[in-house]
């Protein structure tokens, strides 16, 4: 298992090169840094310094190499919006990232889990019937509108909540929830389809025969195998928990690394931009790693490959 | 268990029943989509202030002129809502379409071919799972600007891996199968065991995870959209006006509730339609949804 | 009982009629009926069908897929896919309790721990990610209330029982890490964990090889003399009931057409489709004609079965009374009956 | 919340190596902690619509501005109504033309206890009027060559010519200490920047939060809250909402559509003052089809600014009239009237002038920059469609904004608002070639604009002005469209706050009942 | 003077990396299959022997070692060359339904081999019409699909698409194990039948014994990628002289009720090929193992005319 955790962990710097020469050519699309970052009224020297630092003035391919060796070092540079470090930048908002990312994808995976449980115990149930239509509804809806409802039904109308900006634990609400429903819908519907597939096992029945109430059969045995599809759908979607919290930190005003990357697209802050995506695949390899490691946990067929 | 009586539980929501609901959604906005002009009651961008944002006519302040109300700008909702839904159907079946062009593509030649193109194209596909799509697009419209073909070249690049995995391990899977073995043996050719055994039975697959990247696609406009990154207004996609609909909840909230409303019945009209597809497809549901 | 027979479908139960239950009989089951709802429709995948175990007997059951063998199993055991089946009638009988109208939690005191049940594939019948000590144990702890400690004790019991060679290393050993042989092994251990008076076994050996088919046949032949416990074996293979059972009964599409003992069977068969399974198997140490007799045809599809006797399609001797009534299952001899209406002509082929 | 820092603490281990541990690590492990201990005073919430990329000082935006003259404050400053008012320096006078002496505030503590001093503010403007340093702010006192000291209290001013704006220039020109300057550089005052003014800093979260604490020595007398938290809040929808929640208790920039929304609270109220901001869309004169003054013309006529006015902005601001300058400022010039709406000759017009009507004409704008700014841009887009101008509106970021501006190609046409605080001077600068923002010249307009400027005449720099807008109102390099107010929220519990012209923040008499 | 084999089979290896370990699939066989004969294969799961049927149709490639058909190497051929052999080889699957392509009606399924053989669309359909009938199907088949069929008339439809192009040789892998009993004898019958009317050459493997013990001339036991023994059937069923042969027969269930079984010569089961026992591979689960069993790994000797076996005890076993 170690070895295979080494063995992916060497792919990481594959991935991070990749996701690296994306970010740097489509940053390089976008037009010049020096331009943005300097007041109209700044001087020719002003911009010649600045083309320097930022090695503009070298050949693109040069410039790609610079950075990768920067890169290597964990240096991007300055941001340019901030004037500090732009991995600290990127770092200083991670907290709030991880936070409200964490505890959506908790909240999504435990009612998820549950939801999906009760759709498979009751199978074309009422309570399925209702629960896997809203979850297909969930789907299928723009998750920032959600958001913006959720203000206006819980902040505004019924002032229960906060509207937005990070503080207590009652700030994390609404956007946790916002967060979850990038993923609860699937994790419902694919918790039912594993585990109504897993209910048809042999070893559950098997599992039966010995005597073990259906139950426990169903939580000791179909659950814990059907656990494996969900956790491979949080490895491929985990990504787009990330790309949920640029959203939901947009509308709730929340200070993390979404919001951060957001801002720093649109003023071309190629410093904090590059540290951010690297960083985010960074977390998204990681992650994977960690579902891969929690799979062979589970299923020990896994481990030996 | 109840050893006395069967009740023959039939699912309400039966793949038949989700495929024909939901394609006659999807018949519908399409039609609606393709005969705007003729439907729509006002040109979408007539503007004209002295009118704006007056409620839908089961509203107290509507009127019968403008059935669901008109937007900030005075401009009928009705009409612009007809009207997005050609923008919304258009950039999500093309940039669906771009996708998996891109994609099958690339999943075939990996899967068929193996070896250094599986390693390349592959490991492609991998970083860029590591890199949120929507961080890309945001990434990539900032770089290339908000029009209708840029929209749909990024939402298509965005998201080709998917189909680049599906067609990759359907290509590995079909190659292994005795069928494709027999083929061989007869002295079949790559070109014929990829067109005549292998795409066939990719296609309802395809079609399956293309109908659910529709309805992703039209959601990641909307996305975009809100994030300021859509087609420039006044250009009416659903995205555009929930996003500025958005901003006027509180004076206004028909303007983005009945985009947001259009957007949930067409996606979920779309899911539907390819949760029963994807049922009928395959029964046992191997395939997750999205 | 004499009331059920009077119906328009014949019972089976006529033949049972002379071996009326006696202290010996360990499980009799009466005009049981198993229907299916699928997707194409309903149907019966067994039909009133009755027969009994004794204590301490190996009954075989032989049939094709598609006869319901597996299905009277999962019937007995109460384990039918609920979403999809149930007993739509009769009694099952065990040590004198009827478990049909059974409640959910009387049927699991009685699963595992009075009657227990290995399957054709211990890979899929064996939860992969757990080990064998664990999956072991889980049934000893429910039934038995053992401990921890005395659990694995036990285990490695019953471990030693089914013969596993390194019995403390295998407990912590996972499915997949055994061979098929050895995980057979280690369901007929699971299954006997608790000392069942009935044992059903459904098709033990299908998808072992062959050498290994033979070794369990063997163990599980030598356990039931040691622990003297009913089995009830299920096989689509003629030769392995013919070195096991004590009595056969040949279901085909979902009814008992021939119940005999074992050697009677082999040496009168009374159905003729008994006897054309017999016929179209290849002997090892005979010559075989050139052609072999086979059976032709097919078996019916559950939903299109015909009217009359189920076997007539494919007989040689279907007359116009089998394409009219299905024929009853009638004593010929002592404990062989057969349904079939033109027995004579059968026996005397 | 335990969890967030066991959260957190996988990244505690790459972040020490960085050696922004401090910092960051400050940062996140105060992260949704309940607020510190000294909440237990006043803290007054402020939900700000734009925050600015830095705390640099000098990046001439009214955003940062804000934010720093909380902390630093200048000579002279400003009131909410844009007039000049002694700051740290109690009064001027002018020695000569071009020298004009300050006498300094007695007794004023830096807030690291150090007093201020004359050699604080000519080491501070001395820094400033250096090319070198690339000061944003420079222009505004670009006539001024050198500050000398004369004593401890006592400051010189040299110009190069007559500077009948110097205060006004002066007030955007905030102060340092010179030793904490020399100590952290640039860089250190732009993070932690420390003043003398009513609040202390405390804390930045870039794109989340602005903490400071009252200066309880704070010259002009303590503020009367112990603590100001300046939030950042873009949609204006959550930024109202968050008022009406209770959650601040002064908004910026209110919406004009979202108005009845804090009308309809009965915790908020509005308070709102016309601002000296002139909303205009400036042409690219350089190319087609803007290249032609009928187009810009026509242009005029196509757009129905009365009923922009009345709809978008319910009859707030002022329609400017046909000029630059706002009917309050100093050189606007009565005698020009707006050009009517007239679609018909609009359109005749264009065809007359051979425009093409199928070109893409993008107006380029800004988001929550100006009141309402993105509806009046749709809303003139719309006007164009009316006639059959193929008009789209095109949002743009604030950084790609500065980029647009600065390689001078925002596009056919672009929004933007020029405040005047009172003086043509100071709006009319960015029509003249110096300015390095308008592609539009003039000989004319640039020899006006430096006569008015160089002499203490009012009456000729009146004239010069009002000529100057003659020739903006031919010519027109833009369309002039609306003077805007300024428009905030309060709780209706604060008071001493009050609107302001120049959207600074001006907290330090600011109480919560 | 004997005719040359229609296949000659020389060392032939195939060893596959799984998971950083070598599967000795197939181990340096070598045999010779006669003009006209049926030559079965048996052995249990992972003894190679689907892998050797893969391997002669080249559906496999062959790590080393030689294929020659009808005299011809074929084992490095080009594609092209090839083309004209595979023609004339052909393989019954053992599950006929996963050979079908699903989308593929009857009709297009027989007559693919020929159309990428190059025949005319209306020789297709004659010859379609031809073989249905002859595989005991009706000729209106051939507008239906496979899974409208049970599995013995799948089977009979693969046995339609192998005759086909008229082959010399046909590889039978497992053709009736995944059929009911009833319905094996039928298929059984039409194979044989079949080889009569058109001399077809077999190559059949299966794991049944008394399957093998009809339609086999000659049998050749693997184990762990080796042939152990091999001979005509009549000997190899008399007078086994492989203590794996011998196991195998005697774990075979008898007909007759109450016979007491022979004592078996092998125990366990069979080992992994990716850890092939060293010296003899059979000799971890040989009763009759010695020393030498445990380090020299015995050759196919020649024990009688036209019978071999690999052990090295085969004189000294008990009968």
């Amino acid at each position: 298992m170690l070895a295979y955790a080494a063995r992916r962990l060497m792919l990481l710097p594959i991935s991070l090169f990749l996701v690296a020469l994306v970010t740097f050519v489509v940053l390089r699309l976008t037009g010049n840094p020096v331009d943005i970052f300097l007041d109209v009224t700044s001087t020719p020297e002003q911009v010649a310094a600045l083309t320097e630092k930022l090695h503009l003035d070298e050949p693109i391919p040069i410039q790609f190499l610079i950075f990768l060796r920067d890169l290597a070092q964990g240096d991007f540079g300055l941001s340019l919006q901030f004037n500090e470090p732009a991995l600290s930048t990127v770092f200083q908002r991670l907290g709030g990232t991880l936070q409200l990312a964490g505890t959506g994808l908790l909240l999504a995976i435990v009612l998820g889990v549950i939801l999906g449980l009760v759709c498979a115990v009751w199978r074309d149930r009422l309570a399925d019937l209702a629960i896997s239509s809203v979850a297909v509804a969930g789907q299928s809806m723009p998750s920032f509108w959600l958001g913006i409802l959720l203000i206006q039904l819980f902040a505004l109308k019924l002032g229960w909540l906060p509207t937005s900006g990070a503080g207590g634990w009652r700030h994390m609400i609404l956007p946790a929830v916002t967060l979850a429903t990038f993923l609860l819908p699937n994790i419902v519907l694919i918790t039912r389809a594993s585990v109504l597939e897993m209910s048809g096992e042999q070893f559950v029945i098997a599992a039966r025969a010995k005597g073990l109430s259906r139950l426990r059969v169903l939580l000791t045995h179909v659950l814990p195998v059907s656990l494996n599809p969900l956790l491979s759908f949080l490895g491929i979607q985990i990504g787009t928990l990330m790309g949920g919290s640029i959203i939901t930190e947009t509308i709730f005003a929340w200070p993390g690394v979404g919001r951060l990357m957001l801002t720093s697209i649109s003023n071309r802050d190629v410093p904090v931009v590059e540290a951010g995506v690297l960083v985010i695949a960074v977390g998204i390899v990681l992650t994977n790693l960690a579902v891969d490691l929690l799979q062979m946990l589970i299923d020990p067929r896994i481990r030996r490959h | 268990m109840s050893a006395t009586t069967l009740r023959p539980r039939r699912a309400l929501f039966g793949k038949g029943f989700k495929m024909t609901l939901g394609g006659g959604i999807v018949l519908g906005a399409v039609l609606v989509a393709i005969f705007a002009p003729l439907i729509a009651p006002y040109d979408p961008y007539q503007q004209s202030l002295s009118i704006r944002m007056k409620p839908p006519a089961w509203m107290a302040g509507g009127s019968a002129a403008h059935w669901l109300g008109t937007d900030a700008y005075g401009r009928d909702l009705l009409s612009r809502l007809i009207y997005g839904s050609r923008l919304s159907i258009l950039v999500g079946v093309t940039s669906m379409l771009f996708s998996c062009l891109l994609g099958s593509a690339a999943g075939l030649i990996a899967g068929y071919k193996g070896g250094r193109w599986e390693q390349v194209i592959m490991r492609f596909a991998d970083a860029q799972m590591a890199f949120p799509d929507i961080l890309l697009a945001i990434l990539m419209v900032a770089a290339l600007g908000g029009s209708a073909v840029n929209l749909i070249f990024v939402l298509g690049v965005s998201r080709w891996m998917i189909y680049a995995r599906v067609v990759f391990n359907l290509t590995r899977a079909l190659r292994q199968r005795p069928f494709v073995e027999a083929a061989t043996l007869y002295g079949a050719s790559d070109r014929y065991v990829i067109w005549r055994h292998l795409l066939p039975q990719m296609v309802p697959v395809l079609t399956v995870v293309s109908t659910l990247q529709v309805a992703q696609m039209v959601l990641q406009e909307t996305a975009l959209s809100y994030l300021g990154l859509g087609l420039p207004a006044p250009t009416a996609t659903w995205g555009n006006i929930l996003s500025e609909g958005s901003s006027r909840l509180f004076v206004a909230p028909w303007i983005a509730n009945l985009a947001g409303l259009a957007i949930i019945i067409l996606v979920w009209g779309i899911n539907m339609f390819g949760n029963g597809l994807r049922e009928h497809v395959d029964p046992k549901s191997r395939l997750a949804p999205r | 009982m004499a009331e059920d027979i009077a119906t328009s479908h014949a019972s089976q139960e006529l033949a049972l009629a002379e071996a009326p239950m006696d202290a010996r009989t360990l499980l009799s089951v009466r005009d049981l009926t198993v229907e299916f709802q699928t997707g194409q429709g309903r149907f019966e995948a067994v039909h009133r069908i009755g027969f009994d175990v004794a204590k301490g007997q190996v009954l075989g059951v032989v049939g094709e897929s598609g006869s319901g063998k597996s299905v009277t199993a999962l019937a007995l055991m109460r384990l039918l896919p609920d979403h999809a089946a149930r007993i739509s009638g009769g009694r099952v009988v065990f040590d004198g309790s009827d478990i049909v109208p059974m409640r959910e939690a009387e049927m699991c005191r009685i699963r595992g721990r009075r009657i227990g049940m290995i399957f054709q594939d211990p890979t899929t019948s064996l939860n992969p990610i757990f080990t064998i000590g664990h999956q072991l144990r889980e049934g000893l702890r429910a039934h038995l209330g053992l401990g921890r400690t005395a659990a694995n004790r036990r285990a490695e019991e019953l471990l030693s029982l089914v013969r596993l060679p390194s019995v403390r290393a295998a407990l912590d050993k996972y499915p997949h890490e055994l061979s098929g042989g050895m995980r057979q092994r280690v369901m007929i251990a699971m299954a006997l964990a608790c000392e069942p008076q009935l044992l059903i076994a459904d098709e033990p050996t299908t998808a072992l090889d062959v050498t290994t088919q033979a070794q369990i046949l063997e163990l599980l032949r030598d356990l039931q003399q040691q622990m003297g416990m009913a089995i009830m074996l299920i096989t689509h293979d003629l030769g392995v009931v013919a070195e096991f059972a004590d009595a056969v009964q040949v279901m085909y599409a979902g009814r008992i057409v021939e119940r005999a003992p074992v050697s009677r069977l082999f040496a009168n068969p009374a159905h003729p489709y008994t006897q054309g399974l017999l016929h179209s198997m290849p002997a090892l140490d005979e010559e075989d004609p050139a052609v072999l007799p086979a059976i032709p045809g097919m078996v019916a599809s559950p939903f299109a079965m015909p009217d009359g006797c189920p076997f007539h399609p494919r007989c040689a001797l279907a007359s116009d009374v089998c394409r009219a009534a299905v024929p009853p299952l009638n004593p010929i001899a002592p404990a062989h009956s057969a349904a079939c209406w033109h027995v004579e002509a059968v026996m005397a082929a | 919340m335990p969890t967030d820092r066991s959260k957190t603490a996988p990244f505690g281990l790459t972040r020490r190596g960085l050696g922004q541990a401090a910092l960051a690590g400050g940062a996140v492990a105060g992260f949704g902690l309940p607020q510190p201990a000294c909440a237990a005073g006043k803290t007054l919430v402020v939900g700000a619509s734009v925050f600015p990329d830095s705390l640099r000082p000098g990046i001439s935006s009214f955003a940062s501005s804000s934010l720093i003259s909380q902390t630093n404050e200048a000579l002279y400053s400003r009131d909410n109504a844009g007039q000049a008012v002694p700051g740290l320096a109690e009064s001027h006078t002018q020695l000569d033309e071009v020298t004009t002496q300050f006498k300094l505030r007695q007794g004023v503590k830096f807030h690291d206890g150090s007093e201020f001093t004359a050699e604080d503010a000519a080491y501070t403007i001395n820094y400033v009027i250096n090319p070198a340093n690339g000061y944003g702010s420079l222009a505004r006192i670009a006539p001024v060559t050198q500050a000398t000291v004369v004593d401890k209290y006592t400051l010189n001013l040299t110009a190069r010519a007559v500077f009948p704006t110097i205060l006004q220039g002066l007030s955007n020109i905030q102060l340092q200490s010179k030793a904490y300057f020399e100590r952290v550089g640039f860089d250190g005052i732009s993070t932690r920047p420390m003043g003398t003014g009513p609040f202390v800093f405390q804390r930045w979260v870039p794109g989340d939060r602005y903490e400071l604490t009252a200066n309880k020595d704070y010259w002009g007398g303590a503020p009367k809250v112990d603590r100001i938290v300046i939030r950042e809040i873009p949609d204006p929808g959550t930024r109202i909402a968050s008022l009406v929640a209770g959650e601040t208790h002064i908004i910026e920039e209110v919406p004009i559509d979202l108005i009845p929304q804090v009308e309809s609270s009965s915790a908020a109220k509005l308070d709102e003052i016309v601002s000296s901001v002139g909303l205009i869309l400036t042409y690219d004169v350089r190319v087609p089809p803007f290249n032609n003054p009928k187009v810009r013309e026509a242009f005029d006529y196509a757009i129905d600014k009365e009923a922009i006015r009345r709809e978008l902005l319910k009859g707030r601001g002022e329609l400017l009239q046909g000029q630059l300058l706002t009917s309050n400022t100093f050189g606007f010039n009565p005698a020009l009237k707006p050009r009517p709406f007239d679609p018909d000759r609009a359109k005749a017009m264009l065809r007359e002038a051979g425009f093409n009507f199928r070109t893409p004409i993008p107006i380029a704008t800004q988001s929550g920059k100006y009141v309402s700014d993105v509806d009046i841009s749709n809303a003139v887009a719309g006007m164009l469609s009316n006639i059959g101008v193929n008009a789209t509106v095109n949002v743009v970021e604030g950084g790609v904004w500065t980029q647009m501006q600065r390689a001078q190609r925002a596009g056919p046409i672009y929004m933007i608002g020029w405040y005047s605080l009172g003086d043509a001077d100071f709006a009319t600068v960015w029509f003249t070639e110096g300015s390095r923002r308008s592609v539009w010249k003039n000989d004319e307009y640039e020899r006006l604009f430096v006569e008015a400027r160089s002499t203490n005449d009012q009456a000729a720099r009146e004239q010069a002005y009002h000529r100057m807008m003659e020739i903006l109102h031919a010519e027109n390099p833009a369309m002039f469209l609306f003077g805007l107010p300024s428009l905030y929220a309060v709780n209706r519990k604060v008071t001493g706050f009050g609107a302001a012209s120049d959207k600074i923040l001006r907290l330090a008499a600011a109480d919560i009942a | 003077m004997e005719q040359t084999p229609l296949l000659r089979i020389r060392e032939l290896t195939r060893h596959f990396a799984v998971g950083g370990r070598v599967v000795k699939a197939v181990d340096g066989i070598s045999f010779d299959v006669r003009r006209g004969e049926t030559l079965a294969l048996v052995g249990e799961s992972g003894c190679g022997k689907t892998t050797t049927g893969r391997l002669l149709v080249r559906l496999a490639e062959p790590d080393g070692g030689s294929i020659a058909f009808d005299g011809t190497e074929i084992t490095a051929a080009k594609a092209d060359t090839l083309r004209a052999y595979r023609r004339r080889m052909q393989l019954i699957f053992q599950d006929p339904g996963s050979s079908f392509n699903p989308r593929m009606t009857v009709g297009a399924l027989v007559s693919e081999p020929m159309h990428l053989a190059g025949l005319k669309r209306a020789e297709q359909a004659a010859r379609v019409a031809e073989l249905l009938p002859l595989v005991g199907l009706s000729a209106d088949y051939a507008a239906r699909y496979p899974h409208e069929f049970s599995g013995g008339q799948r089977q009979r439809i693969g046995i339609a698409r192998a005759l086909a192009l008229r082959p010399d040789f046909i590889v039978c892998d497992e053709p009736v194990s995944a059929l009911d009993v009833s319905v094996q004898a039928q298929v059984v019958n039409l194979l044989t039948g079949l080889q009569h009317q058109f001399g077809l050459t077999y190559l059949f493997i299966s794991h049944d014994l008394r399957v093998v013990r009809h339609v086999a001339a000659r049998v050749a036991v693997m184990y762990l990628g080796r042939i152990v023994e091999l001979a005509s059937k009549q000997d190899l069923y008399r007078s086994p002289r492989h203590p794996y042969t011998r196991a195998l027969l005697s774990a075979v269930p008898s007909h007759r009720p109450g016979m007491t079984r022979r004592r078996m010569d092998a125990i366990g089961e069979i080992a992994s090929a990716d850890a092939v026992p060293s010296g003899c591979r059979f000799h971890t689960r040989c009763v009759h193992a010695q020393a030498r069993c445990r380090e020299e790994d015995p050759a196919l000797r020649e024990l009688a005319p036209g019978h071999v076996a690999a052990c090295h005890l085969a004189e000294s076993l008990p009968s």
